[in-house]
């Protein structure tokens, strides 16, 4: 089977989708531009020399405008892939995701539909506050959006695909260090996941998480970069003799509530590691919710390892401070195992 | 109501539509029949039915918080419209949506978008669209004068030019936004002056003459479908009512009042067909029976529809499924 | 004393406040045009009459503009009261709030300051999807914006005045339903929660809650209006002999953790209801800092109230389905009192 | 750097000082000094240096996500900007910001914004400020072609004519935005063709001659102090350097770059100070000379400052205190 880093199975999943339907296009900020970049990350790359530059659409930086553009083409027909540079731009782009992608279908009363793909990188990356967030919990709030986030090269093709060819509009988070991109787009400290990816077609179905490391003691869902920051916690801790399940969602709308239930009924003791900020981020909902409907399996408060409520900061000291991190995870286990 | 051989009479017709339902629409809602605000389309049905009588039912109509008119002069069935706004699961979104996002995409109009300018883009997106399937299509954004200042238009503007998109962006000037008037957040005489800065055509029209914005429409729909790119097309035109529910008006003159309420577009018409020939007291008359006619029983279909179920708020945040 | 509205205290605040201090002015969509509406609810109808049109400065229909009006007159000296006519609009502007506003402090590593207060309606009103969503999750949700959210005319008049003074950015979500407003825009089905007023000068501080009832079983945590649907609860539940204590936290951000964690250690049981929706909702945050940090204060699960996972919808009936209200608490309660 | 009654030779000196601090954080960033991603300001110092000039230091300047060049042009200190880009604590944020948040608000310039056309707006409410202040002040926002087309800079342009505020926007054209060129982004000829759709000037200026660009800002500062309004300034020019960190410039052809690079701003500043006489070559060399220590001197201070401390990213999320 053939290895590939992230950006190289988005863009398998993309061409292969724009093969299969003359539905699909792209549209974005410096995606097709030849001799280009092929959008900020590479996933674009080479693109528009097989499609061309109509299905491979470069915009003007105008986000309230090609956030709306893939909106209306989607409710007439078409089936966006729209692209956001930095997730962080999306803040500029809220009114058509918020209040008109997510609000069609159901205004309408399921008449319309807005089968649309925006694609957003998240994460921080020594660029300073405005290039680094992540904004899922804002996402994941708006009733009417469906929210991705794949961790692995083999998740990013399916779930790029089955996000494709969802009726509804979908956010495909992407992690900048884990791109793997290549060449002048490369990121310091990024960790390229290499993985298998099929080439034949297949989808990761959207709304089903997955147990990365299985384990008896602790339950440690993360996702995206804090995924594999929880499988590095993991190896720390079972040296120590603690078994830790790792659990990465995958889907964070809707969510595999029963993947994450199930499993903190197995190990008694939750931490749940992102890299937003805490306050009101997505790991809030998935404590609120296992606090709702596993207290009685509980045997341990359930700790959340997240950003610090700041901006992300820009030097590298500070950064590291923000973030979370494996060591950070290792801790949270170790005081809810009452170790420190 | 599409097609572009409708007589002045039928579009006189499309008018008075509008002009009664929204008036029985505020009767209904003084009397405490519909739970939502309104806002009133009194006084331009011109341009919604100017514009359009040139469209077919498969172009596309975006809309705004003041949707009625352009509802049903694309096609939308009056008695769809109203039981909407009675909150009934008969309405044209089901109860779900309310006077401020009418609409039927089976005639090519979405829920309307009650965020002032947000439409712009969308229109933009559905004429790409059209040009993507080769099918002819052109869609319609229009809007206020108010949204002219918001960023979506102008990002819509430039993508639909650059990319000669089949799109008609009609601004209604009806002189207010709300509460506030044109001079006080504008620079410039026209909305149309604008049309230059993303090099397409700028077009000003007597919003209150429905056959010169059939004629100004006719052309940019023509230039549309030809892949000529997009028409900013300037209507000037004042609404006869207040912004929303129970408005006291007292932000702008008896005076002014007036002198639109003289140039009021049914008379206009009316005046017209009679001037010409084309209709007689007793033509107008009967026009005025058969409108009388479909709201009565739009408000008769409203009055005995069901509601919804409470539970039906769980059902259509999604469509289909996925693969 | 004084009895007043909420946007009457919210008025009065504005005035005393632009009367102090000359750099103090209002600027939003129709707040002072002569013969206007003082904004969507009131609140500023009067003060152009007595301070002018520039210091009562109606914009252009341009949310990203107004906001970043405000921004950058706070940042050159000024205490721009800004207004949004409904809070689903600050979509349009977050970019301006969470990226410029939020972030311009820290970026600046301390030496700019953003002294800008944002008011915003909240709540669902029989308008629809766009015009009836609480967004105080997502301000809640970007470090460097403080979030006040008054539900009484006291703390209205006392909050502002402290919004103002406040050298940071800070939203003030304001709920229709309790404004109180009169005349034309005055709103079917509204609270009026009309309330005493001191005339002289005074602050409630920013980041300090209150309880607004005592009780012994069960903690009810409530703002703006479903603090009152609390409070309602709580008279139902004391007729059947169980005793809760309803936590009104005025301020979101900074929170005053203490006061609801005393509460929960005091009773064992945690409601928390908001008009938000339920997903990644500010209910979620309550309900993840006191599963960290009162977990073995807990007798039961922490129970949310919130909205449905859907847009707001129009019609009345399922509006009611998917709003909270005194009855969902009191379900909720009973719920983990074992009752059903 | 302010103040009007500069030469030519001390202008050269600055743009000067911006070129020589732009290829030195090059080659510090090649040699993994500095952990950010930089957007250089090379080939575009006659802008902000012809700006800037006429500025005072109370007056505002607003800048993008390639700001090093309008910061030291408005006077933040080259070590005080070199120690950010090493994220030091010396920095002119503390570390905090970073290469695209350079700013010092003691000079009037508060950290850049990099969302671009994010600064169009907070630029007119630093001029409605002055404007309420009376103190004669003037904030300039810098943006480049790409961001004409966010609807931010729409709604501020908008806002500044409507209220005349003391603004002056000031367009880079560099012909591109990242690797898309202005033609196929927009359907006119310039930017400044836009300024009617506001009802303010528009000025176009060869942007790589600083003399001819201070003249321009010298007339729209002028007017803003007067209670004018804003100017729009349109300067064409273009980036002899990537678009950030590594750009292999394969979107543009070898011969439009042989073009402007024939146009230098150095190199037109440096003929024309020896044409007039005002200059030799010995002089150049010194300037050279002194440049170079103070570019040395930058580095060396930011090479010797200490890191922050993890913990100080706890500070500064909030000032002051609530009264
Ligand atoms: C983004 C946004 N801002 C503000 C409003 C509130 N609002 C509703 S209608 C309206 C006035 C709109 O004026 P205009 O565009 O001229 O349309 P008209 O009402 O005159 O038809 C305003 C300010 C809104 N719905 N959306
Ligand atoms: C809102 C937003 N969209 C996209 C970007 C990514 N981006 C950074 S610089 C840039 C190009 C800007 O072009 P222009 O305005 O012409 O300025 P220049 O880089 O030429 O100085 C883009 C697209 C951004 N920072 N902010
Ligand atoms: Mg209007
Ligand atoms: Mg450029």
């Amino acid at each position: 089977m053939p290895m590939m880093s992230i950006a190289e199975a988005l863009r398998l999943a993309i061409r292969e989708e724009m093969e299969r339907d003359p539905r699909v296009f792209c549209i974005g900020e410096d995606i097709g531009v030849t001799g280009g970049f092929g959008g900020a990350f590479t996933v674009t790359l080479g693109l528009s020399e097989q499609f061309g530059h109509e299905r491979v659409l470069d915009t003007p930086i105008s986000e309230i405008g090609l956030a709306g553009a893939a909106v209306g083409a989607a409710m007439a027909g078409m089936r966006p892939i729209a692209d956001v540079q930095y997730g962080d731009f999306l803040f500029c782009m809220m009114d058509q995701l918020a209040n008109q992608a997510a609000k069609m279908t159901y205004m309408s009363g399921g008449t319309v539909s807005v089968p649309m793909v925006m694609r957003a990188p998240v994460g921080s990356t020594r660029r300073g506050s405005q290039h680094a967030q992540s904004l899922e919990a804002f996402m994941c709030h708006v009733p009417g959006l469906k929210v991705v986030a794949p961790a692995t090269a083999y998740d990013a093709k399916g779930l790029l695909k089955a996000a494709v060819r969802d009726d509804n509009p979908v956010i495909v988070f992407e992690h900048k260090l884990l791109y793997g991109s290549k060449g002048a787009r490369s990121e310091k400290g990024a960790l390229s996941p290499v993985g298998e990816v099929p080439s034949e077609d297949y989808i990761v179905p959207i709304g089903k998480g997955i147990v990365r490391r299985e384990g008896s003691d602790v339950t440690i869902v993360g996702k995206l970069l804090t995924m594999y920051q929880a499988l590095a916690a993991a190896e720390t801790l079972a040296q120590e003799g603690i078994s830790a399940e790792v659990i990465d969602p995958r889907t964070l709308v809707p969510l595999d509530k029963e993947l994450i239930l199930a499993s903190v009924r197995k190990t008694g003791r939750l931490v749940v590691a992102e890299e937003d900020n805490r306050t009101c981020g997505w790991a809030a909902e998935i404590a609120a919710m296992v606090a709702e409907e596993a207290f009685y399996y509980l045997d341990a408060p359930i700790a959340r390892v997240s950003s610090i409520d700041t901006p992300p900061p820009f030097a590298p000291v500070m950064e590291a401070f923000y973030l979370p991190s494996a060591d950070k995870i290792v801790d949270a286990v170790h005081k809810l195992m009452g170790k420190n | 109501m599409s097609g572009q051989a409708q007589s002045l009479l039928d579009l006189y017709r499309t008018m008075l539509t509008i002009r009664r339902f929204e008036e029985r629409a505020n009767a209904l809602y003084m009397e405490g029949k519909i739970p939502s605000t309104l806002h009133l389309y009194i006084g331009q049905e011109a341009v919604a039915t100017g514009v359009c009588a040139v469209l077919k039912r498969t172009d596309y109509v975006l809309s705004t918080h003041r949707p009625h008119g352009h509802a049903i002069a694309k096609g939308v069935a009056p008695r769809d419209i109203m039981a909407e706004l009675y909150a009934k699961v008969t309405g044209c979104c089901k109860g779900k949506g309310g006077s401020m996002h009418a609409g039927d995409i089976r005639v090519g109009m979405p829920p309307a978008v009650a965020i002032v300018g947000g439409n712009a883009p969308i229109a933009a997106g559905m004429a790409l669209a059209c040009k993507f399937q080769k099918n002819g299509g052109v869609a319609v954004s229009f809007f206020g004068d108010g949204a002219a200042n918001e960023g979506a238009v102008h990002e819509a503007l430039n993508m639909a030019a650059i990319w000669s998109l089949p799109v008609v962006y009609v601004c209604e000037n009806n002189l207010y936004g709300a509460s506030t008037s044109f001079s006080t957040v504008f620079n410039i005489a026209n909305v149309a002056d604008r049309a230059p800065a993303y090099g397409i055509p700028g077009v000003i029209v007597d919003g209150n003459d429905v056959e010169a914005v059939r004629e100004v429409a006719i052309e940019a729909c023509a230039r549309a479908r030809a892949g000529a790119g997009p028409t900013l097309i300037e209507a000037k035109t004042y609404r006869l009512c207040g912004h929303s529910r129970s408005d006291p008006l007292t932000y702008r003159s008896k005076e002014e009042e007036a002198v639109w309420r003289a140039r009021d577009p049914l008379v206009i018409a009316a005046q017209r067909l009679k001037e010409r020939g084309e209709a007689s007291d007793a033509d107008l008359a009967r026009v005025e029976a058969e409108v009388k006619a479909v709201i009565d029983e739009a408000v008769a279909f409203a009055e005995t529809s069901p509601d919804p179920l409470a539970t039906d708020a769980l059902k259509h945040l999604f469509v289909g499924e996925s693969a």
